[in-house]
């Protein structure tokens, strides 16, 4: 169930170009938060919320982490606010990762630019629950790299580059050969980096975690639906997604 | 102790609060969130004869103080409406009103007809902002005739009272009004949204797929109020006001320009409480502007 | 170098900068903020036949994003603007255009004939959302044929380019568009206001004396950008496009709607330099969403 | 000539009901600013700016000081700004109170409710130029009332409150009897108090400050006008006032 909840920030940092990481207080959210799921966040007074994924969240010190990226008008607002700002946030929205694999196995994580957050909050919670993470990463270049250690705590870890200014050059499609085997990924990204890997990891189980532009963000105005590839049907992303197994949806 | 209660054709309205279609779906999400017997009313997302998938994505863009959206009527059919979600929202105690649309004269008719089936809807909110693909897909709600004659025929066919609801984007919004009034609405429903667009400046195209879409929220309120105030001193029957409505003060400011009830939409979208919260705002607000109750402030703005 | 120049009828124009009419006076207040030569053009505050005092106070409102007006086309009269406004301008290396009003045809005809006898007005905005007192008050602009026959008699009247300024009240822009072309305007000139209204709530009446208002501002910028795609591909004569522009970005995205330049009303009553912060900030903008010229910008927005 | 100035918020108090005096920094404004001249403030992303009058000036420490009512969404958006903040402000707008007298003589000042301000920075100035100051101020009520010590300082002032909770009951116009003679009179407040008062005083020269809903607040858009009493022109209060001789404009 979604609440309506007061989160306050206590920490902010840039932790590389346009990129913030703020870490919110609240005790409702950080207990039943799940991996893949997002903060409706109200900014100022725009009309709409904004769908930010849960990067991180730590039940003990009940903190929850977003990262995003200054994008546009809101979050660069967003990026104003100071320690202390009370955010209001509707979560957790989705239904998220689902990590149903019985025998613990090894699963690839990748992700793009804004794509990445939600990714490490799903590989803490893998390699807690004993699995082996594999984890590609697509930024911009350089400066827009963030996370990098962090994810490499949990595992073998690739940093690409589109102009190949760090890491690999190119796109993550383009190290997959680089990945040791494994049984399933699960993904977030551009959907022209989804389409490419979807098509590219065919037939291996794969979940991806799709954005659109949303309006209320419950499930109640139809903004942000996606045709089911039976071709007769519809999801909407912010309720029955943003996590779609690769097969469900058509691109 | 001031008093919500509003009489309507149909609707007997513990409190004038109601949440305007397509903003509230058919309720259920919005029921996690507090208790729909609450409201004063519901109107449910627009049906149409059978199953619509609706636009393209994206289907909303974010404006000043406002939003475009061009969803497309996309709803599961009025007989899964009638089956599934009907149901549903006659376990609360308030009203339900459908909101009916279609593509032609046949389509209207038999959407209309078929809410007779069920007794758990109080009235129809006819929405006439639709092309009507016979005629070249000029929407009935821009031309009186056309207008005037989908009424007719939806009031034929419905045992229930409808409710009209009237475009902005016409040149003569009392014409329209009259026209329908004549046609045998028993009400009226304003306002809809004003045809919008937002362009993106790196796609170098329009955000909305659909190119145009909808203007709605607080952007709009002051069109909102103009036309009821026009239209509320040339018509009997009476007015449900919306269109950019966010808190009990907005609520009184559409009473005093002639709306008899007050539908919320977008602001459901920046806070999912937000009818809640004005029907428990309602009572403070009306006394503090001195008025004992919702009908007595109804139509107390205009200047005669 | 990005290059700002854009040739139109009648206007060469050094940028597409222009404050737009009833929102810059004559051009005195503003002058003491800034040079005027730095704008592509100014549009003046309606003339109208003889002086008008205009309606009663007040005569504005503030709304979400927008605000409300209802000056009244309070003027001094053509000859007076002629004779003090126009040389006072003249001094300025810009070009001037006049915004023409009346209350009817022959007024229309007065004032554009009046403005033959300065050399230093280079263009006409003729402003149809008027009401023509002999037809029973109903405006110009929201009926196809009186538009064009004001039109057609202002354009035989003058020796000047008359760019015909829509107003957005109307259920069809383009009808509107393709009857002024037809009439022989050379350019058009859109978005005026759209009418709406604000109650007071503790006064219980309309703040704005008139009772209605035209909203301007960011609230109606995606009506405009709206209109200007629509009317674009279905004219073959230039649009000044206006409607809620407050920043470079806003100015690229009524260029990529259609518009050939872009008026800015309202936002100098937030920021006196804002025309003047616009010109500088035009071409690191243009850069930045990978444009040469303004002139290459123009309808690169429309989807084909 | 009017400046587009940034003025620093260097002490913000609420001085009585809803009532709020802010001190701002500005070398420049309050080096040229004269007693009834008013500072036109943007708030937050209001689309129109709120015209305050400045209630004193202080050349030395280079500060401007305005009292407001929170009266709407703008003045109490402004309310809440902080020390520190920074005001965007046109100023000084207007004409100001013309001191003309010759020989120093009695000035009476009459203030009504947020009309008050402008009197004070205006009586501190005749006071310095050895006018005698004599004041009679209008309020709702005992909590509205402001300013009482500061006015008593620059002479003999009248408190009226029009439920009589403070000092005389009634409205400024019941108390006129009371006051000393006179040469001229100065009074801002609401135009139904300028209207009795210049009636009762008619024949005594009188300065007027006016009120109105404002556009751009320097006389381009014609929102401000109010017709002169020959009845065939008109005045804008924006540019040609807010001060007007009584004689000079019909309420
Ligand atoms: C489920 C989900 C999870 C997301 N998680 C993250 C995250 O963890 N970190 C991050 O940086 N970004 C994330 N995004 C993208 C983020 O929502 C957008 O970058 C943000 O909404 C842009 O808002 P803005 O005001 O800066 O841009 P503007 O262009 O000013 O926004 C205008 C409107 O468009 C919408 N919009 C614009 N871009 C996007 C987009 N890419 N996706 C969805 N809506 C958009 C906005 O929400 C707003 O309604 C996520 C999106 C979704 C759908
Ligand atoms: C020359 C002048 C000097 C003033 N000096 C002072 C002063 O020193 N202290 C003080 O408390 N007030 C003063 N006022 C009144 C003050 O401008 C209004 O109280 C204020 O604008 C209200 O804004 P709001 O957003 O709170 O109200 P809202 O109702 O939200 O404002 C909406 C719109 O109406 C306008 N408006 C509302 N009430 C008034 C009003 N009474 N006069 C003019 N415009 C109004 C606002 O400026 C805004 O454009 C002065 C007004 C004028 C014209
Ligand atoms: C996302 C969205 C979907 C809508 N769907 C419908 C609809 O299906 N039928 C209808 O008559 N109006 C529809 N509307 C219009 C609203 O019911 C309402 O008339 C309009 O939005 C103005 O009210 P508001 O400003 O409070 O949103 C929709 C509006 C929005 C924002
Ligand atoms: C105070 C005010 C006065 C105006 N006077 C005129 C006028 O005299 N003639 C005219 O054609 N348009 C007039 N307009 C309309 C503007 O020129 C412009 O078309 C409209 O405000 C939309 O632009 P904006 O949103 O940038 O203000 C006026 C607008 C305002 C706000
Ligand atoms: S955003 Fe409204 S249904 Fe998904
Ligand atoms: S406010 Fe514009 S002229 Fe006075």
């Amino acid at each position: 169930m979604i609440h309506k909840e007061l989160m306050t920030i206590i920490s902010t940092n840039r932790i590389a170009e346009d990129s913030i990481e703020m870490v919110l207080k609240n005790p409702c959210i950080s207990e039943i938060a799940i991996p893949g799921q997002f903060l409706h966040i109200r900014i100022g007074e725009k009309t709409l919320r904004r769908p930010i994924s849960i990067a991180d969240c730590n039940r003990e010190q009940q903190t929850i982490t977003i990262i995003f990226k200054i994008n546009g008008a809101g979050t660069e607002e967003l990026a104003m606010y100071r320690c202390g700002d009370v955010l209001d946030v509707l979560a957790p929205v989705g239904n998220g990762f689902s990590i149903d694999k019985e025998s613990p196995s090894t699963i690839l994580l990748v992700g793009g630019g804004i794509g990445v957050p939600p990714l490490y909050f799903l590989g803490k919670t893998l390699k807690d629950k004993g699995y082996t993470v594999v984890s590609v990463l697509g930024f911009q270049h350089k400066a827009s790299v963030f996370y990098e250690d962090e994810f490499k705590a949990l595992g073998e870890t690739i940093i690409v580059t589109n102009d190949g200014s760090y890491g690999e050059k190119g796109f993550v499609t383009d190290v997959l050969d680089k990945v040791p085997t494994f049984d399933s990924y699960y993904s977030c990204g551009p959907i022209v980096m989804l389409k490419a890997l979807s098509t590219k990891l065919a037939g291996k189980e794969g979940y991806l975690s799709l954005e659109e532009r949303m309006g209320c963000g419950v499930g109640a105005c139809f903004a942000c639906v996606i045709p089911t590839k039976d071709g007769n049907g519809y999801k909407k992303i912010c309720k029955d997604g943003p996590v779609f197994h690769a097969e469900e949806v058509s691109l | 102790m001031t008093q919500l209660r509003v009489e309507l054709p149909g609707l007997s309205l513990k409190n004038p609060i109601m949440p305007a279609s397509g903003c509230f779906g058919f309720g259920r999400e919005y029921s996690e969130f507090y208790d729909l017997s609450k409201l004063g009313a519901v109107i449910m997302k627009a049906a149409t004869g059978s199953e619509r998938f609706g636009n393209p994505t994206p289907r909303v863009a974010e404006t000043a103080s406002g939003m475009l959206n061009a969803i497309g009527l996309q709803n599961p059919g009025v007989q899964k409406i009638i089956e599934t979600e009907v149901p549903f929202l006659a376990q609360y105690n308030t009203n339900i009103i459908a909101n009916i649309a279609g593509s032609s004269l046949e389509e209207y008719e038999y959407v209309a007809r078929s809410f007779n089936d069920t007794s758990f809807v109080h009235a129809l909110e006819l929405n006439i902002s639709c092309p009507n693909v016979k005629e070249g897909g000029i929407q009935f709600g821009t031309n009186p005739k056309m207008a005037a004659r989908v009424t007719e025929i939806v009031k034929k066919a419905s045992k229930l009272p409808i409710y009209v609801k009237l475009s902005p984007n016409v040149t003569n919004i009392i014409d329209m009004a009259k026209a329908v009034e004549k046609a045998g609405a028993d009400g009226l429903s304003m306002i809809n949204t004003i045809t919008g667009m937002q362009i993106h400046l790196t796609e170098r195209k329009p955000i909305i797929a659909n190119k145009t879409g909808g203007l709605s929220g607080a952007a709009i309120k002051p069109v909102a109020i103009r036309m009821i105030y026009e239209v509320s001193q040339q018509v009997k029957i009476p007015i449900i006001g919306m269109g950019g409505v966010q808190s009990a003060e907005d609520v009184l400011e559409f009473l005093l320009a002639g709306a008899s009830a007050v539908a919320v939409g977008t602001a459901n979208f920046q806070n999912p409480f937000i009818c809640s919260d004005i029907i428990d705002a309602l009572p403070s607000t009306l006394e503090k502007y001195d008025f004992q109750s919702v009908q007595e402030a109804i139509g107390k703005g205009i200047l005669v």
